[in-house]
């Protein structure tokens, strides 16, 4: 009997979810079995089919859980047709057991947090000494400022920063115009790999951090302009490596 | 200061605890052994003391308690109900907040992205910064990931307001470990976008010996 | 709550004696024998129970005391000393030192000039005076400009006092955003954020050999 009722008050529950994961372990107890054997295809066609009721009742869905509902159908087809080894996203099953972990986690989180907040607690269940005595440096003033007050001070003048009046300093940006010109007299004479920063004109190598990152900034979309006009070939070895440049050939 | 012991003298074992007695009564904060030596005579053994003020103290309504690598003295927390006049009502943590904070002590340290993985949606403004408030998380090192995201982690403060001697003691880790539900598992198929190598998987390092 | 002992079984002496311990300790101010009784269950005596405590206490490093009519545990007075000329107010720091702290720490190695840009106002040499003291702040190498003006950066207690590992950690404009620590107003006629702010050291590593 309670069955329908609780579909329904799931659909127009929709604000009580956080997000399409929520929802998925939400209609995973239906199934009442434990999460490491919860049939996925199952689960996906109560999904789509929670969406497909939302849409019925007209409820406006947030992109992720259309992004979700896709992704579930994907699978769902995947799981109905023999596999097929040379698909790039991996077996069915693997993507299925992947969504079992994940829904597996939240739980595991969630009851981890309902366990944290279960615990006795400072001012709550156990206290501190009611009138502490301060121990620290000698006959100081202690001036105390927490990461948070840190944080805030920064974010604040960085926020009022947005609303000065807009003026640009010049002096220490270097020009794009400037760096495609200094590539292209270079890269003549340039035989093999060779760092980007070695393109770095004089005087802009060192000095003010801002003036250097201005410098490299510029070079390298100038690179890329190159790259683009096949006059050169960038290459990275790694995330994060040096950047290289060399004539095309 | 009449009173200070001279210069070579090192106090007998009980007097030590009697000092570490009152130098724990009386800070506000929890105390490392390095804050207590500081504070003895020199030659005084803090541990050795410390250890036997614990045996004293076990069972009272006042208890020694270990918070990370420091020491305070708590009520004992199954005599909480006597002080409820003295609860300091904190604001109700929101889902979203446990939750995350959850995820933060138990993966840490941990990047956004993480978090939202794991729950499955953003991180609403105001979740993060609530904590950060709260002085229970603050920020780790950056992750040598794509962006050089920066990662949250636990606090002293955190395990001292949850009674937790260590992030270690934070209940049902090993379960959860074993169960492999602290990996840091990429989807199938993407294998090589999630190339998070080298940044270790927080908490279970804490078990590899 | 469900640790409260039935209504009509008194706790037997000793567990009274724990109960009195708790609230003494907790307590911010002297509690008399009428207070106790109120929290206590029924039937309690808090005058048997606290003569208990008393000879428990008596000689340690923490002292049952009379205050007028009533009572609270204090540190022994022999051992003052331990906590002599330690006794420190604390206060806020203020703003205007918060904020060139904030600066310092995020685009580090930097001028006052810089500072004072950054603010928007002029910065007093107390402001900067004062977190040298504090040994927040100290001074850099020389700026090879005009002038050749002295910069200042942040120190290892800086690190220490703000939980951090390097001032590398401190979150980007955009991560203060997604925090919740910055309003989301869009700046006029700009679409994108300045972002670099905090990692002046990131990207540019990317080139460099």
């Amino acid at each position: 009997m309670p069955d329908p009722q609780a579909a329904d008050a799931l659909v127009i529950d929709i604000d009580g979810f956080e997000g399409p994961l929520d929802v998925l372990l939400t209609l995973s107890r239906t199934q009442k079995v434990d999460l490491r054997r919860i049939s996925v295809l199952q689960l996906a066609e109560q999904y789509l089919e929670f969406v497909e009721r939302a849409r019925a009742l007209r409820i406006e869905l947030a992109a992720d859980y259309l992004v979700m509902a896709a992704w579930l159908a994907y699978l769902k087809s995947r799981l109905l047709l023999p596999p097929d080894p040379q698909d790039p996203d991996g077996s069915a099953e693997d993507l299925a057991a992947h969504l079992a972990f994940q829904l597996e986690r939240l739980q595991a989180m969630r009851e981890a947090a309902a366990r944290l907040m279960a615990r006795p607690r400072k001012g709550l269940d156990f206290f501190e000494r009611g009138a502490p005595e301060a121990i620290a440096r000698a006959r100081t003033t202690r001036y105390d400022a927490t990461l948070y007050d840190l944080l805030r001070a920064y974010a604040r003048l960085r926020t009022r920063d947005d609303f000065r009046p807009y003026a640009f300093d010049r002096r220490d940006i270097y020009p794009i115009e400037a760096a495609l010109e200094r590539l292209r007299a270079r890269l003549g004479d340039t035989p093999d790999w060779t760092a980007l920063v070695r393109f770095l004109p004089e005087g802009w190598r060192g000095g003010a951090p801002a003036r250097k990152r201005s410098a490299v900034a510029s070079t390298f979309a100038a690179t890329l302009e190159l790259a683009k006009q096949g006059q050169l070939e960038l290459q990275q070895a790694d995330t994060f490596a040096p950047l290289r440049v060399r004539p095309r050939p | 200061m009449s009173d200070e012991p001279g210069l070579f003298a090192v106090p007998p074992l009980a007097e030590q605890e009697r000092m570490i007695e009152a130098m724990l009564f009386a800070s506000a904060v929890p105390l490392s052994l390095d804050a207590m030596r500081a504070r003895l005579p020199q030659g005084c053994d803090p541990a050795e003391a410390l250890a036997l003020l614990r045996r004293r103290y076990a069972g009272r309504g006042v208890t020694v308690v270990r918070v990370g690598d420091a020491w305070a003295l708590r009520t004992a927390p199954d005599l909480g109900w006597l002080m409820h006049d003295q609860r300091v009502e904190t604001r109700k943590l929101s889902r979203a907040a446990t939750e995350t904070l959850a995820i933060i002590a138990y993966h840490q340290p941990v990047t956004r992205a993480e978090i939202e993985e794991i729950r499955g949606v953003a991180v609403s403004r105001g979740t993060v910064d609530q904590l950060l408030e709260l002085e229970w998380i603050r920020v780790g090192r950056r992750r040598m990931s794509p962006g050089r995201p920066v990662t949250y982690v636990v606090t002293e403060a955190f395990l001292d307001h949850f009674g937790l001697e260590s992030a270690r003691d934070l209940p049902g880790l090993a379960e959860l470990r074993a169960a492999g539900l602290l990996d840091n598992r990429p989807p199938p198929g993407t294998g090589t976008d999630d190339d998070d190598a080298g940044d270790g998987t927080g908490q279970s390092e804490l078990f590899e010996e």
